[in-house]
C-alpha cells in the first residue's frame, strides 16, 4: 500500500475540507464564495487523479508515445472549472447588490437588519 | 417524423429559445415567447407521457453515439410524469403571471428573467431526461443559477440574502453529488446509470460505494431540502416574487428527489448489499421528523408564503416517507404524492400571487376581507388548500390513501406511520384553515395603518388570466382527485421500475 | 510516473494546502484573494504533472486570471477587510474534521495514483483513444470527446455561462446603462491614462495576446486548447485594455450590443450545428452527417462549436466585466 | 560534445536557481514595501533569464527552444513594467519610501 | 325516467339549483326564494318517484367513475337510502319555505349564499343516502361538513366564528384521525367497502379486529354525536335558526345515524357481530350517550341549546336500537329516524319563530308565550310530546318499537336506559310547556308581539300535523324498514 500513490486524494480531502471550513465558519460574504471556489476545485483535483496513468503522457495521439491518461476525467473537470466560475461570478454579483441593499457583507450584521 | 427525436425536443425547445428571448426588448414580447416555449414543452411532455404509458422506455443517442460512450437519453414512466409535472407547472405559472411579474420587475430586465425562466425549465427537463450521472451534475448547475436569479428578482431586499444562503447550500449539495459519482466513477469507470448499475456488482471493495453512496444522499438531500438540511427553502420561497414560487415550490426539490430516488433505486440499493435497510434506516426518521417539524411551524407562522414554504417541506417529508418504506406500493404513493402536490402547491401560490395584486402584503392579518373581493380566487385558493389537507375528492386524498395502504404493510411500524400521517394532516388542516378564516372573516385590513406595507390596491392591474388559469389548476386537483388514470398508471409502471431494476 | 515528477507534484500539493490553510485563516480579503491566484497556479501546475495539459491551461487562465479579476472588482466595491471573526468555529472543525476523516477512509480501498489496472483505464478509454483517431482523426482526444463524443455536456456547460452572463446582468443591469453612454470621455480620470509605460507596453502586447487567444482557439484539435480557454483569453486581453484605457474606450471597442450578441450568437451557433445534426438526419449534435465524408463531417462540427463556444465565453466574460466596473463608477 | 553543453546548462540552472533563492529571502528580510519591490523584481529579471538560458541550452535546436525564447521575451517586457506600475501606484496610493532622513524625522516626531 | 337516470338526476339537482339560485340572487330576493323552492320541489318529487320502485324490491345502482382500481364513485338505492333521502328532500320544502319567514323576519345578512349553500348540503346528503360504497359515503361525508361549514358560521361575528371553528375541527379530525383508517382497514381486510348485505368483512375479520374497527366507526362517524365526539353539536347552534333546524335536526346528524346503521348492517354484517358479541360495546356507549345528553339538557338555560342537547339523546336512540340487533329494534331505528325528524324539526322551528317573534332564546323569557303565539307553542307542545314519547304522536311508534325491539334481545340495560330516558326527556320538556301556557305573562306592554311572519308559522304547522300524521300513516315506513329485515 504505497502512501505516495494515495497522497493525492489525502490533499483532496483537506483541500475539500479547508474549503468547506471557510464556507461554514466564516461570516464574510466574499470569504465564502472563496472558500466555495476552492471547496470545487478540491474535486477537480480528485477528478485529474483518477484519470492519471502511471507512464503516460497526456491524451494527445499521434507523437509516438503509446500509453495515455484517460481523457474523460478531464473533459469532465473542463465543464466543472467553468460550472465554477460562473457560480462565483453570480454569487459576486449578489454580494454586490446585498452590499448596496444592505451596506454590509458580513452575514451576522444582514441578519440584525433583517430580524423583525 | 420528430417522433423519435422527442426526448431530445424536450430540452432543445427551451434550451434555444431561451437565448433568443433576451434580445426581445419591448415591454410583454418576453414573456410572449416564454410562454409559447413553455407551451411547445408541456405538449411534447404529454406526448412523451402518453408514449410511455404501459412500461415502455424511450432512449436516445445524444451524437449517435452508443451507450457507455456517448450520452443516452431516457424517458420512463417516472421521468414522463415529472415532465408532466415540470411543464405544467412552469407554463401555468407563466400563463398566469404575466401582470404581478409587470409589477415586480423592471422593464428593462425583464428579457432576462424569462431567459432565466427558460434556463430554469430546461436545467429540470434535463435532469428529468437525462441518463447520464455527468450530465444530471451540468444541467442541475444550469437549473440552480437560473433558480437563483429568478428568486433574487423580486422587489424584496431579503431576496438577496435569501438566495445567496440558497447559492451556498445548492452548490455545496451539487459539489457533494459530483464527489459522490466522482468515486462510482472511480471504481465503475462509467458514468452511464445503466452500465453503472450492471458493473457495481463487479465491484469487490465497498468502502469507497459507501462513502460514493452517502455523499450522493446528501447531496441531494440539501437540493430537495429534505428535513435537517431545508433552511434555505422557507426565506428562498418567502421573498421570490410569487410567480417564481408558484413555478419552483411546484418542481424544484421534486427533482432532486427523482434523482435520488433513480440513483438510490436502480444502482445502488440492487447491488450494495444491505442498501436498502441503510436507506429506509437514515431516511425514514428524517421523513417523519420533516413532516412533524414542517407541518408544526407551518402552523405557528404568521406569514402566508413562509408558512406555504414550511408545508412544503412536511409534503417532501410524505414523500421520502413513501420511498422510505421500500416497497412498490410506498414507492407507488410517494410518486403521486409529488404529481398531487404540485398541482396543490402551485394552485395555493399562484392564489397567493393574485391575492397579493391587492392586497398590501401576505402576512394573515394583511389578506382579512379578501374573500369579499376577489370570491372567485378565494374558492380556488380553499379548493387547492382541501387538496393539501388530502380532503376525499380531490387529488391529495388519494396520495395519502395509497400512502396509508403502504404504511399499513409493515405491521406495528406501519401504524406508528400511520399516526404521523393523520396526525400531520390534522396540523395540514389547522393552517390550511388558518388561512381561511383570516382571508374571510378578518376584519378588512386597510393598508394606511400598517406601517411597511405599501398599498397597491390597483384593481386595474388585476387581469382576469389570473382567475382562470387559478380555475384551471383548481379544476385539475378535483378531475385527478375522481379520475387519475394516467398519473396513477405512471406512478405504477415507475414504482415497478425503480424496484425492478433497470429493465 | 517517474517518482522524480511524483516526489514533485507531492511538493506542489503540500505547498497548495499551506497556501490554502493561509487564504482561510488571513483577515485581509485582498491577500486572500492574491494567494487565491497562487493557489490556482499551483494547481494548474499539479494538473500539468498529472498528464491534463487542457485542464491546466484552462485552470490557469480561468482559475488565476478571471476568478482574481472577478473577485478584486468586488472587492473593490466592498469592504477589504474581514470584520467579523468565524463564527462557532470549533463546532465547524469537528464536523469538517469528520466529513475529512470519512473521505480519507475511503481512499484506502481506492486503486492507488495512476494503476494501470484501475477501471477508469479499462473501460472507457481505450474505445475513445481507438475511435478518435478512427473516426474524428484529430490528435487531442480531449477535444473529441469534449466536442463530440459529450457534446451534449459541453452544450449543457455553455448553458451554464450563458446563465450567469444573464444572471449578472439581470441582477447589475448592463455596463451602458449605469454610465450615461453619451458622456464625453473625460480624459483624465479613466483607467492608468497618465501612466505612460503600462500603456505603451500594453498597447505593444495585447494583440499578441490576442492572436495567443485565436491560435489556442484554432489550434484546438491538435495541442491543448479550445473554446473556454481561447474565451477566457480574449476577455483577458479586452479586460487589460479596459484597465489601461479606461471603461468607456473598451466599450466603445467592443459595444454592449455587440457583447450581448455575442452571449446569443455563441449559445445559437452550437444549437444550430446540433439541429443542422437533427435535420440533415441523424441525432440532435451528431456532426458526421454535416458533410458526405463522416470524418470532415466530425472535423466541421467540432471547429464550429468551438467558436461558438469561444464567443459566447468571451461575450459573457467580458460583459460580466463591464457590469462589475460600471457597478463602482455608478 | 553535449557534455559541455550540459555542464554549462547545469552552470546557468544552478546561478539561477540561487538568484531565485537570494530574491526570496530579500523580500523576506526587506524592512519596507519599496525595498522588497527591489528584492521581488530581481529575481524576476536576473533568475528568470538563467533559467530559461539553462533549459533552453538542455532542448537544443527545436520548437521547444523557440517557445522558450518566446516566453524569455514576454517575461522581460511583462515583469519589468509590471513593478513599475505597482511602484507608480503604491506612490499615488500614498505610501513613503523610507530615506534616511525619514528614519530620523520619524523618531523625532516620535519623541515631540 | 329510469331509475338510474332519477338517482343521478337527484344528484345533479340541488347542485344546479345552487348555481340557479346563485345567478336568481344576483336579480331578486323573490326570484331566489322562488328558485329555491323550486329546486326543494323538484328534488322531492324525483326522490318520491323512486319510492315505489324501491317498495316493489328494486335496487338501482349507477357507478359514475372509477376512481381507484377497486375503488369506484358509484350509488346505489337501499330501502334505508331511500328512506333517508325522501325524508331530507321533503323536509326541505318546508325548511325553504320557513326560511323565508325567518331571513325575511330578521333580515339576515348575505341570504343569497345561505341558499346557494344550503342547497349544496342538501345535494351532497342526497350523495351520502345513495352512496354505494364506503369511499363515497366517506367522500360526500366530508363535503358535507365543508358545505354546512360556512352556515354555521354564517353571522360571521367572532362568536360564531370561534364555534364554527370548533365544530369543523371535531368533525374533521374524528373523520380523518378516526373514520378514515377504518375504511381503509376494512378495504385492506375485505378488498371491497361495497354495501353488500349479510356483510363484507363476514368471515374476513375476527376477534379483538372486529370490537376495535366497529368502535372506530362508532366514534369516528362524529356526526353521530356519540358522547365524547358531541361537542360540535351545540357549539353550531350559533347558526341560524334553520339550518339548525335542518341541518342539525334532519340532514347532518342522520347522516352520521345513517352512516352508523348501514356500516353496521352492510359492512359488518348482522350475524357477524352477533357472534362476535362486540355490539355490547356499542349499546353500552349510546346508553352512556342518553342518559349524560338528558342530564347536560336539564341544566341548559338556551332553548337552543337544550334542544341541542336532547338531539344528541335522540341519535343514540337509534345507534342503541340498531346495537340491539334484533328485528324489531331494526324497524324501531328507522321508524325514530323519521319520528325524531319531524319531531325535532318542529321544536327549532318552535324556537325559531319565538327568536324572530319576540328576540327571546332563554327559558326563563318564556314566561307565558302560549297566550302572545299560541300556534307556535302548541306545535313546540306537539313536539316536545312526540319527544317523549306520548301516542298521539310519532314518537310513540318509534319508542315502542324499540323497546319491543330491547325486550326481543332482552338487553336490560337497554330497557332501563330507555325508561329512564324516557322521564329526564319528561323532565326538561314538560316545564317549558308548562311555563309557557299557564305562567304570568311578565313581558312589558311596550315590546308586545305576535306571531312569527306567515311563512314560519305554516311551516310549522305542517312539520306538527306531520308528526301527528306519522302516528296514523306509520305503515308505509315500516314496509320501507321491513326490507331492511333480511339483513338481520
Amino acid at each position: 500500500m504505497d502512501i505516495l500513490g494515495l497522497y493525492h486524494y489525502w490533499v483532496f480531502a483537506v483541500l475539500l475540507m479547508t474549503g468547506f471550513y471557510a464556507i461554514v465558519a466564516k461570516p464574510n460574504l466574499i470569504k465564502k464564495l472563496i472558500g466555495l471556489s476552492l471547496f470545487q476545485s478540491a474535486v477537480f483535483l480528485c477528478y485529474i487523479t483518477f484519470g492519471k496513468l502511471a507512464g503516460g503522457t497526456a491524451p494527445i495521439v499521434g507523437k509516438g508515445a503509446e500509453l495515455f491518461s484517460s481523457p474523460l476525467p478531464q473533459v469532465l473537470i473542463l465543464t466543472a472549472i467553468v460550472v465554477s466560475i460562473s457560480t462565483t461570478a453570480l454569487g459576486l454579483a449578489l454580494v454586490l447588490r446585498i452590499k448596496e441593499a444592505y451596506g454590509s457583507i458580513e452575514e451576522d450584521e444582514i441578519q440584525e437588519q433583517d430580524a423583525p | 417524423m420528430l417522433a423519435p427525436h422527442l426526448p431530445m425536443l424536450q430540452v432543445v425547445v427551451p434550451l434555444l429559445m431561451a437565448p433568443f428571448v433576451v434580445l426581445l426588448r419591448p415591454r410583454g414580447l418576453a414573456w410572449a415567447a416564454a410562454t409559447m416555449a413553455s407551451l411547445m414543452a408541456f405538449a411534447i411532455a404529454i406526448v412523451l407521457a402518453l408514449s410511455v404509458v404501459g412500461d415502455a422506455t424511450l432512449t436516445y443517442r445524444v451524437g449517435g453515439w452508443m451507450a457507455p460512450y456517448g450520452i443516452e437519453l431516457r424517458v420512463d414512466a417516472f421521468g414522463a410524469l415529472l415532465l408532466l409535472v415540470i411543464t405544467g407547472a412552469s407554463s401555468m405559472a407563466l400563463l398566469g403571471g404575466q401582470r404581478s411579474l409587470e409589477r415586480a420587475l423592471p422593464p428593462t430586465r425583464e428579457p432576462y428573467y424569462f431567459s432565466a425562466w427558460l434556463l430554469a425549465l430546461t436545467g429540470f427537463v434535463g435532469i428529468a431526461v437525462s441518463a447520464d450521472a455527468f450530465n444530471i451534475f451540468v444541467f442541475m448547475e444550469v437549473s440552480s443559477l437560473a433558480s437563483y436569479v429568478l428568486i433574487a428578482g423580486g422587489p424584496d431586499r431579503r431576496a438577496l440574502s435569501a438566495v445567496f444562503k440558497y447559492l451556498i447550500m445548492g452548490t455545496v449539495g451539487a459539489t457533494f453529488y459530483l464527489v459522490g459519482i466522482g468515486l462510482v466513477y472511480m471504481m465503475t469507470g462509467t458514468l452511464n446509470l445503466a452500465d453503472m448499475a450492471g458493473r457495481i456488482e463487479a465491484v469487490a471493495d465497498t468502502r469507497p460505494m459507501i462513502v460514493a453512496a452517502g455523499f450522493i444522499t446528501v447531496g441531494l438531500a440539501l437540493k430537495a431540502a429534505i428535513f435537517p438540511l431545508h433552511i434555505w427553502l422557507p426565506n428562498a420561497y418567502a421573498y421570490a416574487p410569487h410567480v417564481t414560487t408558484a413555478f419552483l415550490a411546484a418542481c424544484a426539490t421534486k427533482v432532486a428527489l427523482y434523482v435520488l430516488l433513480r440513483f438510490d433505486f436502480l444502482i445502488l440499493q440492487q447491488h450494495l448489499s444491505g442498501h436498502a435497510f441503510q436507506f429506509a434506516g437514515y431516511l425514514m426518521p428524517l421523513a417523519v421528523l420533516g413532516i412533524l417539524v414542517g407541518s408544526g411551524v407551518a402552523m405557528f407562522e404568521r406569514d402566508l408564503k413562509r408558512l406555504l414554504a414550511f408545508s412544503s417541506v412536511a409534503q417532501i417529508g410524505y414523500m421520502l416517507l413513501g420511498a422510505s418504506l421500500v416497497s412498490v406500493s410506498g414507492l407507488h404513493a410517494a410518486i403521486l404524492h409529488m404529481f398531487n402536490h404540485a398541482l396543490a402547491k402551485g394552485g395555493l401560490f399562484l392564489a397567493v400571487a393574485a391575492f397579493a395584486a391587492v392586497t398590501s402584503g401576505w402576512r394573515l392579518e394583511q389578506i382579512g376581507g379578501i374573500a369579499r373581493t376577489m370570491p372567485w380566487t378565494f374558492a380556488a385558493f380553499v379548493v387547492c388548500g382541501l387538496s393539501l389537507i388530502g380532503v376525499p375528492g380531490t387529488a391529495g386524498f388519494l396520495s395519502k390513501w395509497y400512502l396509508v395502504t403502504a404504511a399499513l404493510e409493515h405491521g406495528a411500524l406501519g401504524i406508528a406511520l400511520v399516526c404521523v400521517i393523520l396526525l400531520s394532516s390534522l396540523m395540514a388542516v389547522a393552517y390550511v384553515w388558518r388561512m381561511v378564516e383570516s382571508a374571510c372573516f378578518a376584519p378588512d385590513f386597510d393598508a394606511e395603518t400598517d406601517a411597511d406595507s405599501t398599498p397597491n390596491r390597483d384593481f386595474a392591474a388585476f387581469s382576469h388570466l389570473l382567475p382562470t388559469i387559478l380555475w384551471i389548476v383548481a379544476l385539475a386537483n378535483l378531475y385527478f382527485g375522481l379520475a387519475n388514470a394516467l398519473p396513477l398508471e405512471l406512478a405504477k409502471s415507475a414504482a415497478r421500475t425503480l424496484l425492478g431494476g433497470l429493465p | 510516473m517517474s517518482t522524480i515528477t511524483l516526489l514533485f507534484s507531492i511538493f506542489l500539493l503540500t505547498l497548495l494546502m499551506i497556501t490554502t490553510m493561509a487564504i482561510v485563516r488571513t483577515r485581509n480579503l485582498f491577500v486572500a484573494v492574491m494567494l487565491m491566484g497562487i493557489a490556482s497556479l499551483l494547481i494548474a501546475a499539479s494538473f500539468f504533472l498529472l498528464d491534463a495539459a487542457d485542464v491546466a491551461l484552462t485552470e490557469a487562465a480561468v482559475g488565476a486570471g478571471i476568478s482574481t479579476v472577478l473577485f478584486l472588482g468586488a472587492l473593490a466595491l466592498t469592504s477589504e477587510r474581514e470584520r467579523s471573526p468565524s463564527s462557532l468555529p470549533l463546532l465547524s472543525l469537528g464536523i469538517v474534521a469528520i466529513v475529512a476523516l470519512i473521505v480519507i477512509y475511503a481512499t484506502f480501498d481506492q486503486p492507488p495514483l495512476g494503476s494501470p489496472s484501475a477501471p477508469v483505464q479499462a473501460h472507457l478509454t481505450p474505445w475513445y483513444i481507438e475511435s478518435t483517431r478512427e473516426l474524428i482523426d484529430i490528435p487531442n482526444v480531449v477535444t473529441a470527446v469534449l466536442a463530440s463524443f459529450r457534446g451534449y455536456d459541453t452544450l449543457g456547460e455553455v448553458i451554464v455561462v450563458f446563465t450567469a452572463g444573464v444572471g449578472v446582468l439581470f441582477l447589475l443591469g448592463t455596463g451602458a446603462s449605469a454610465s450615461a453612454a453619451g458622456a464625453p470621455l473625460s480624459e483624465d480620470n479613466a483607467g492608468l491614462r497618465h501612466y505612460l509605460i503600462p500603456r505603451i507596453l500594453g498597447r505593444l502586447l495585447i494583440p499578441f495576446i490576442l492572436l495567443l487567444g485565436f491560435y489556442v482557439q484554432f489550434h484546438g484539435e491538435y495541442s491543448p486548447g479550445g473554446g473556454f480557454q481561447a474565451g477566457a483569453i480574449v476577455a483577458a486581453s479586452i479586460i487589460l485594455y479596459s484597465l489601461l484605457e479606461g471603461e468607456q474606450r473598451a466599450l466603445l471597442v467592443i459595444p454592449q450590443g455587440v457583447l450581448l450578441a455575442m452571449m446569443v450568437g455563441g449559445v445559437l451557433l452550437y444549437g444550430a450545428v446540433g439541429v443542422a445534426g437533427l435535420v440533415l438526419g441523424g441525432n440532435f449534435l451528431d456532426y458526421s452527417v454535416l458533410d458526405s465524408d463522416p470524418v470532415k463531417g466530425q472535423q466541421w462540427g467540432i471547429l464550429l462549436i468551438e467558436i461558438g463556444i469561444g464567443i459566447t465565453v468571451a461575450g459573457v466574460l467580458i460583459s460580466i466585466f463591464h457590469a462589475f466596473a460600471s457597478r463602482g463608477a455608478a | 560534445m553535449n557534455i559541455a553543453i550540459d555542464i554549462a546548462s547545469w552552470v546557468l540552472l544552478t546561478l539561477g536557481g540561487v538568484n531565485l533563492l537570494i530574491g526570496g529571502i530579500g523580500v523576506l528580510r526587506m524592512p519596507d514595501f519599496y525595498t522588497r519591490m527591489h528584492a521581488a523584481s530581481l529575481t524576476d529579471s536576473m533568475g528568470a533569464i538563467l533559467v530559461i538560458l539553462g533549459i533552453m541550452l538542455q532542448a537544443g535546436l527545436s520548437l521547444a527552444t523557440v517557445k522558450l525564447g518566446a516566453i524569455l521575451a514576454f517575461l522581460l517586457l511583462t515583469s519589468p513594467t509590471a513593478a513599475n506600475a505597482l511602484a507608480v501606484s503604491a506612490l499615488l496610493a500614498g505610501m513613503k519610501p523610507r530615506t534616511g532622513d525619514a528614519v530620523q524625522r520619524t523618531n523625532h516626531e516620535a519623541d515631540a | 325516467m329510469s331509475a338510474e337516470a332519477a338517482v343521478l338526476a337527484s344528484l345533479a339537482l340541488p347542485l344546479l339549483g345552487a348555481f340557479l339560485i346563485a345567478l336568481a340572487g344576483r336579480i331578486s330576493a323573490n326570484i331566489r326564494e322562488a328558485a329555491t323552492m323550486l329546486t326543494a320541489t323538484g328534488l322531492a318529487l324525483i326522490v318520491w318517484s323512486l319510492v315505489p320502485l324501491v317498495m316493489a324490491g328494486e335496487r338501482p345502482q349507477v357507478s359514475v367513475a372509477e376512481v381507484l382500481p377497486g375503488i369506484e364513485l358509484a350509488f346505489a338505492v337501499e330501502p334505508l337510502g331511500m328512506l333517508f333521502a325522501a325524508l331530507a328532500s321533503m323536509l326541505w320544502i318546508v325548511n325553504s319555505l320557513y326560511s323565508i319567514g325567518y331571513m325575511r323576519g330578521n333580515d339576515e345578512a348575505n341570504q343569497t349564499r345561505f341558499y346557494v349553500l344550503f342547497a349544496v348540503s342538501l345535494g351532497t346528503t342526497i350523495g351520502v343516502a345513495f352512496a354505494a360504497n364506503l369511499f363515497t359515503l366517506f367522500l360526500f361525508y366530508e363535503a358535507l361538513t365543508l358545505s354546512t361549514y360556512p352556515l354555521v358560521a354564517h353571522k360571521g361575528d367572532q362568536r360564531s366564528v370561534a364555534s364554527a371553528r370548533v365544530y369543523l375541527v371535531v368533525l374533521l379530525s374524528t373523520s380523518i384521525v378516526l373514520f378514515l383508517p377504518a375504511i381503509i382497514w376494512t378495504y385492506m381486510a375485505a378488498g371491497s367497502g361495497e354495501f353488500t348485505l349479510g356483510g363484507v368483512l363476514a368471515g374476513k375479520l375476527e376477534g379483538a379486529g372486529v370490537g376495535l374497527l366497529l368502535l372506530l366507526f362508532v366514534f369516528g362517524i362524529g356526526k353521530a354525536a356519540v358522547m365524547p365526539v358531541h361537542l360540535w353539536l351545540p357549539a353550531a347552534m350559533v347558526a341560524p335558526t334553520p339550518v339548525s333546524a335542518l341541518l342539525h335536526a334532519v340532514a347532518v346528524v342522520k347522516a352520521g345515524v345513517f352512516a352508523i346503521t348501514k356500516v353496521v348492517i352492510y359492512i359488518f354484517g348482522v350475524q357477524h357481530l352477533l357472534d362476535a358479541f362486540v355490539a355490547d360495546l356499542l349499546v353500552a356507549a349510546a346508553a352512556f350517550t342518553i342518559i349524560a345528553a338528558s342530564i347536560v339538557a336539564l341544566r341548559q338555560e338556551n332553548l337552543k341549546r337544550l334542544l341541542a342537547y336532547s338531539t344528541v339523546a335522540q341519535l343514540s336512540y337509534v345507534v342503541m336500537a340498531i346495537a340491539l340487533l334484533t328485528p324489531l329494534a331494526g324497524i324501531g331505528a328507522a321508524a325514530h329516524i323519521v319520528a325524531h325528524a319531524f319531531g325535532k324539526i318542529t321544536l327549532f322551528f318552535a324556537a325559531g319563530a319565538i327568536y324572530t317573534a319576540a328576540r327571546k332564546t332563554e327559558l326563563h323569557e318564556l314566561r307565558g308565550i302560549g297566550r302572545r303565539m299560541p300556534v307556535t307553542m302548541s306545535a313546540f307542545t306537539i313536539g316536545a310530546l312526540s319527544m317523549i314519547g306520548i301516542p298521539p304522536t310519532g314518537g310513540f311508534i318509534s319508542k315502542w318499537y324499540i323497546l319491543a325491539g330491547a325486550y326481543q334481545a332482552d338487553n336490560m340495560l337497554a330497557l332501563l336506559t330507555i325508561i329512564a330516558s324516557t322521564l329526564l326527556n319528561a323532565a326538561y320538556l314538560l316545564p317549558i310547556i308548562y311555563m309557557a301556557w299557564f305562567a304570568h305573562d311578565e313581558t312589558f306592554e311596550a315590546r308586545a308581539h305576535g306571531e312569527a311572519p306567515w311563512p314560519a308559522v305554516l311551516a310549522l304547522t305542517l312539520t306538527a300535523a306531520l308528526t301527528l300524521g306519522f302516528f296514523v300513516f306509520h305503515s308505509a315506513v315500516l314496509a320501507l324498514a321491513r326490507q331492511l329485515l333480511p339483513g338481520f
